[in-house]
């Protein structure tokens, strides 16, 4: 039983570390421009979709088209934020979110007429096989993904906590006119903060995808995970979406296993709604003061 | 009228106002001076039930206001207009006004159905709006956005938004902030008016402004109340020199460093 | 006085289309239904617009709100041989119920989580439907009896394009009306400055839950007249694709007006339907139109129908009804 | 203001009682839909099939139906008339197929519906066609719903999907008999009839796991049935849930014999979608792609030549059985091809040689194909297995 157990959460930590990749790339994003982006996962799908014409088409190996994608995913980032949301800096919040959706829309149309609904397989890039320890199934692709969320932590962590970047986003948040007139670059940051926010959706679409396949709607269930993980999260702390991705991807394989896999989403909802009834900003957020 | 005893509002560390008392009687008009994050908008804003209070009290003729929410301070009696004119961008200027009659008009979702009470109770409080905009100059303006106005007139609307609920106690943060000296006599004579029927606590830098119209002043640096008397009594108040005034040398409305 | 005049003539061409389908030929079954269908959209759209273009809060999951109407109508009348008038009647009261229990944590939310939780509530009605299989059919639906009207059969296409037409009707006096008036000013109060709104006396959170319950109880009202329009009510038709349709509806038709949200509907619905043949094809050019009428033409179909005022970003103008004509 | 809306509320009812009154009583409400009888040189037969959305792939059915009817029109038709179909694109949304089934009918004035694919999307549409006397012929879909007597104008084609469980249930009896079992199901009007057929061959199944088809991971239901040890895993799954599963299976190194039902195996790219399908068996009532059966080279050979281009997959045999099935009827009407003739000739069809093996209808059962067997992958193809044939009619 204890084995059982354990490969359950073994396997619920491999998922949430999708969530939380996903989470963190939402929340580098909030950080820094306030908005919460509804097309995260449909970003992190076309960057995707870069990967797997890398691969089928032009005979990339996997690692170059793995960068290839990321570097994509970067691009496609700052031009949303340059193209879209930069001009909408004064705009409602309401305007914002409604302008991402209607990537959202959009992106998924566009790769649907390209490619068609078809689901496409996207070969695992690790074919090792499972090592067994103690009866213990550690499947390689779990411990890259959960190593790859680890490093990429580490690396969010120093670049916000240790260079000018991190301090111009930190600055931004705080106060986006007076970091303005303080000479911080704010558009060049806000881009950099999208690149990267994307670039992590990506990191998570692409690990996914060989278990989804490679369609427009590959990122729909992940992408609800990661909203879910990073308001538990307390939306806006890195560590909170890191953790909140890892548990919910705990809960949820628990859901799978012992109560019911066909209500998962709606039970991880329910317990959403109960936790922000008890802690309405998450388990790990605290309460911004709104200034008259 | 109102008493307020030992108030102290904190932010975190930072305490905001400190220990502070007020008493303000039933009619005319009160000034808040002090420089800038001496906690004069925290205070009006703990009287306006906005922010909560960590110590202290309030009372309105007797009744304690710290139980109530932000939108239960305008049925007690006290109204407020802001700093920078919180106007609602997308109501016309009556209907910005009536907004200010929320808390006295009762009809509900029956509104959608237009029934005979709700029809005379909107007549009533649209005609209560007119008499206001016309003593105002505002009646002209009536159909038009908040954005299209003259910034003075955006002012004077948010007095009057304020005003129309016929409060006991009206507070002002910076009603002259950003006017044009051809926008001032207007609103001004729109509060020393106020000040005839109820109370009003205004915040105000321009002592000159101040000298017409307020019977009383309260000086407050740092979260405290450092002095209070008429406006004549604060000009000769040392304390109040060496804090707000600064030597005769600087302008009155630029407050030296504390 | 014009819009008053084109209003009416669109009424009465509306009323008026079963009699000139009828001297065509007979082909009403199709066009009426395709238009019937259309003013239940054109109701949830309105609705939504109630909650996003007056309220300012948005709902990604309102399809869930149709779904328990639908589903409410569609299992009292088939269990119990419920009249449409009580269908309508508890759809919106269990949407309105739903959206309560939604809406109170979520008003003490930042904007966004209410996205979040509303698109979550839409999945989590498909799911429930889906699995309570032996109330709701699964995915094989429910199917419902003729629909009676307070009595009177309204089983055929033309006395069910009426009911539809005057449902759409009624939505849009009621809707006027309500925006004229004290709750109606409160609702765009919260939405321009939830500070200003309390210190007028607004309850922030009570108004916000009730324009909730306002938004949901239209659209579920509209799930119902749905329900006995189709004959069928199945899980598929409610998911996130309908709710960005219908949020795609209120966007494109400008937020905060009702002769907006109707013409948003007209737009989604033909591109929907001219699009349907191309994969994506539909999504595509509706994205692109999200985001084109918000960077470049924030007033939407609202401020090309009122011309006559400039518009001022995705905000709410005054309708015809907000301005005092009793003078 | 006040006065306009009351003016506008008055106005509103004047006008609508004016209109509504003459309107409503002219058009009596007809039950039987128009175009009964087929007058002139073509009998057009209409068709909803999901080209554009997540199921789309199987709306490929499309193809094969108009590779059939344009063979048919080649030799000439049937009794002088040429076959013409009306495909729509319902998107595999209920709400769409109801609307242009209305189409079909009512604009479009088709003969019967042939062909049209998916569960919940005929649900929405078969009680109102069996109403208004249109035949619904070979719909894709093998959920009971459709089988049940009383439908007179409703001929399912396919295996009942409780066939489908029965097949792997007795297979499962015969070759794994007292090893623990487990079905993975969907939840719905596909995968439960499937599980109780396998159940009421099998007599129980050691686990039992529903999910949702917007599910991706899988992990946990394979750990749970690793762990459990259970030996043989039968899936009543979509094409997409199945090949994850067996992908999540092989990741897991956990090797049971499989078993998949017939829509989650039949698209071309199965094999390259999961590497480790060999061994896998599948349960059939069409022979397996590539094979030399007669039937399968007949249509390969019509798709190439009538709708080149598209694949001679399993999704477009469907269509191909639909046009065998719809053309039986027709060439057997003599005198005015009604839809009461030709409802009346398709109940004398006995044992009816198709792609899908033989299909009988009576008065009494529509039933239509009651045999299925099994595939196994082998080699980069799916073999049929031997003495692996189920011909017990899962109909009371």
């Amino acid at each position: 039983m204890t084995q059982y157990l354990l490969q359950i959460s073994l396997a619920g930590l491999a998922q949430g570390s999708l969530f939380a990749l996903t989470a963190l790339g939402l929340v580098v994003i909030y950080n820094a421009s306030s908005v919460v982006n509804f097309a995260h996962g449909a970003m992190g799908m076309a960057a995707t979709y870069v990967a797997y014409v890398l691969i089928t088409e032009l005979h990339a190996p996997f690692a170059l088209a793995f960068v290839g994608a990321l570097l994509a995913a970067f691009v496609l980032g700052v031009v949303v934020q340059k193209a879209l949301l930069g001009r909408l800096a004064n705009a409602p919040l309401l305007t914002q979110i409604v302008v991402t959706l209607g990537l959202y829309m959009f992106l998924q149309g566009v790769l649907g007429m390209i490619f068609g609904y078809n689901p496409r397989p996207m070969a695992n890039a690790i074919t090792m096989a499972p090592v067994i320890l103690g009866g213990l199934v550690l499947r390689p692709q779990d411990v890259v993904q959960l190593a790859l969320l680890l490093i990429l932590s580490a690396a969010l962590a120093a670049l916000f906590g240790a260079t000018k970047l991190g301090l111009g986003m930190r600055a931004i948040t705080e106060n986006a006119y007076a970091a303005r007139l303080m000479g911080i670059p704010v558009g060049n940051v806000l881009g950099t903060a999208w690149g990267i926010g994307v670039l992590l959706a990506a990191v998570a679409a692409i690990l996914a995808a060989p278990t989804t396949s490679v369609t427009p709607n590959m990122m729909d269930t992940i992408v609800v995970y990661g909203f879910v993980a990073a308001i538990l999260g307390g939306f806006g702390s890195m560590v909170g979406a890191l953790v909140g991705g890892l548990v919910l991807g705990v809960v949820v394989n628990f859901i799978d296993a012992f109560l019911a896999p066909e209500l998962a989403m709606s039970i991880v909802f329910g317990i959403l709604l109960l936790v922000l009834y008890v802690r309405p900003d998450g388990l790990f957020g605290r309460m911004k003061v709104q200034k008259v | 009228m109102l008493e307020a005893r030992q108030l102290t509002v904190r932010f975190g560390g930072l305490t905001a106002v400190n220990a502070l008392d007020l008493d303000i009687p039933d009619t005319g008009v009160f000034a808040l001076v002090g420089p800038n994050g001496a906690g004069k908008t925290t205070l009006i804003n703990a009287l306006s039930r906005v922010c909560s209070v960590a110590e202290g009290s309030i009372h309105l003729n007797g009744s304690d206001l710290l139980d109530l929410r932000p939108h239960e301070a305008v049925r007690a009696g006290i109204a407020r207009s802001f700093q920078r004119a919180e106007l609602f961008p997308t109501l016309s200027v009556t209907e910005n006004l009536l907004v200010g009659l929320h808390g006295e008009m009762t009809t509900g979702l029956e509104g959608a159905l237009r029934t005979r009470s709700t029809r005379a109770q909107e007549r009533a409080a649209r005609a209560r709006c007119e008499s206001l905009m016309r003593e105002l100059d505002l009646w002209e303006l009536r159909d038009c956005a908040p954005a299209d106005l003259p910034y003075g007139h955006q002012k004077l609307l948010d007095v009057a938004r304020a005003l129309i609920s016929r409060p006991k106690l009206l507070l002002l943060d910076e009603p002259f902030a950003g006017l044009t000296d051809a926008e001032t006599p207007r609103l001004l004579a729109c509060i020393a008016a106020a000040g005839q029927q109820c109370a009003v606590l205004m915040i105000e830098h321009h002592f000159k402004l101040l000298e017409g119209v307020a019977q009383r002043m309260t000086v407050m640096n740092f979260g405290r109340k450092i002095a209070e008397g008429t406006p004549a009594e604060m000009r000769a108040d040392p304390e109040v020199i060496r804090c707000y005034l600064g030597t005769g040398r600087q302008k009155a409305a630029e407050p030296a460093p504390c | 006085m014009q819009r008053h005049t084109i209003a009416i003539s669109l009424i009465v061409l509306c009323a008026l289309l079963p009699l000139v389908l009828q001297l065509i030929g007979e082909r009403q079954v199709y066009w009426l239904f395709v238009v019937s269908e259309f003013f239940v959209f054109a109701i949830v759209a309105i609705s939504l617009d109630l909650l996003m273009g007056r309220s300012g809060q948005i709902s990604l999951g309102h399809s869930g709100f149709v779904a328990l109407g639908a589903y409410a109508a569609a299992i009292l009348n088939e269990q119990f041989g419920a009249d449409l008038a009580i269908g309508m009647l508890a759809g919106g009261c269990l949407a309105g119920i739903a959206s309560l229990i939604l809406g109170f944590p979520a008003t003490r939310l930042r904007g966004h989580y209410l996205g979040i939780v509303t698109l979550g509530f839409g999945i989590a009605v498909d799911q429930i439907a889906l699995k309570w299989d032996s109330l709701t059919g699964g995915d094989q639906g429910v199917h419902l009896h003729k629909a009676v009207l307070l009595g009177l059969d309204v089983g055929t296409p033309v006395r069910m394009y009426y009911v539809a037409l005057v449902a759409l009707l009624v939505t849009v006096l009621l809707v006027w009306n309500l925006t004229g008036t004290r709750v109606g000013r409160a609702f765009a109060a919260i939405k321009d400055s939830e500070v200003a709104a309390a210190a007028m006396g607004v309850p922030i959170a009570r108004t916000k839950v009730l324009a909730f319950i306002c938004s949901a109880f239209l659209a579920g009202a509209a799930g119902a007249i749905y329900a006995f329009l189709a004959g069928f009510v199945a899980p598929e038709d409610f998911g996130i694709d309908s709710s960005l349709l219908f949020f795609a509806m209120v966007v494109i038709g400008g937020m905060g007006s009702i002769p907006g949200a109707i013409g948003g509907a007209i737009v989604v619905d033909a591109v929907k339907n001219a699009a349907a043949t191309v994969s994506g094809l539909s999504l595509t050019i509706l994205g692109g139109m999200i985001v084109l009428v918000v960077l470049f033409f924030p007033g939407g179909l609202k401020a090309w129908l009122r011309p006559r005022r400039a518009a001022t970003g995705l905000v709410h103008e005054p309708d015809d009804a907000a301005i005092p004509q009793d003078a | 203001m006040t006065n306009t809306s009351i003016r506008w509320g008055a106005r509103l009812a004047v006008v609508l009682a004016c209109a509504a009154l003459p309107a409503s009583g002219a058009i009596a409400a007809d039950a039987a839909a128009p175009g009964d009888t087929v007058t002139g040189d073509t009998i057009v037969l209409g068709q909803t099939a999901a080209q554009s959305g997540p199921q789309a792939p199987i709306g490929a059915s499309k193809w094969g139906l108009e590779a059939y009817i344009a063979s048919v029109n080649a030799r000439g038709g049937v009794a002088g008339k040429k076959l013409r179909l009306i495909s729509y694109d319902d998107g595999y949304q209920p709400a769409q197929t109801t609307a242009l089934d209305k189409k079909l009918v009512y604009e479009d004035r088709v003969f019967a519906i042939v062909g049209s694919i998916g569960s919940p999307t005929t649900a929405a549409v078969y009680k109102t066609l069996n109403d208004a006397h249109v035949p619904l012929l070979s719909m894709g879909s093998g959920s009971p719903i459709f089988y049940e007597p009383g439908l007179k104008y409703v001929f399912p084609s396919w295996p009942i999907y409780t066939t489908d469980g029965k097949t792997m249930g007795a297979f499962v009896k015969k070759h794994f008999a007292g090893q623990s079992t487990a079905v993975i199901y969907q939840d719905d009007g596909f995968g439960k009839p499937i599980l109780q057929g396998i159940k009421s061959d099998l007599g129980k199944v050691d686990v039992e796991i529903p999910y949702v088809p917007s599910q991706v991971d899988f992990s946990s239901a394979v750990i749970k049935l690793k762990s459990s040890g259970i030996k043989v895993v039968m899936l009543a799954t979509i094409a997409t849930s199945g090949a994850q599963i067996l992908n999540q299976m092989a990741s897991l190194d956990y090797h049971p014999a499989r078993i998949l039902t017939a829509s989650a195996c039949g698209y071309g790219g199965i094999f390259s979608a999961i590497a480790s399908l060999d061994g896998t068996y599948c349960t059939a009532f069409l022979p397996p792609p590539g094979s030399t059966d007669s039937h399968w080279t007949e249509f390969a050979d019509g798709m190439a030549k009538y709708a080149p281009g598209h694949p001679a997959d399993i999704y477009a045999a469907w269509g191909w059985l639909a046009g065998q099935i719809t053309y039986a009827g027709l060439e057997k009407i003599k005198g005015p091809i009604t839809r009461d003739a030709f409802v009346a000739q398709l109940e004398t069809l006995r044992n009816l040689d198709t792609i899908a093996g033989k299909v009988t209808y009576t008065p009494q059962q529509h039933e239509g194909s009651c045999c299925q067997l099994l595939w196994q992958a082998k080699g980069g193809k799916w073999d049929i297995v031997p003495d692996s044939a189920f011909n017990g009619s899962a109909m009371k």
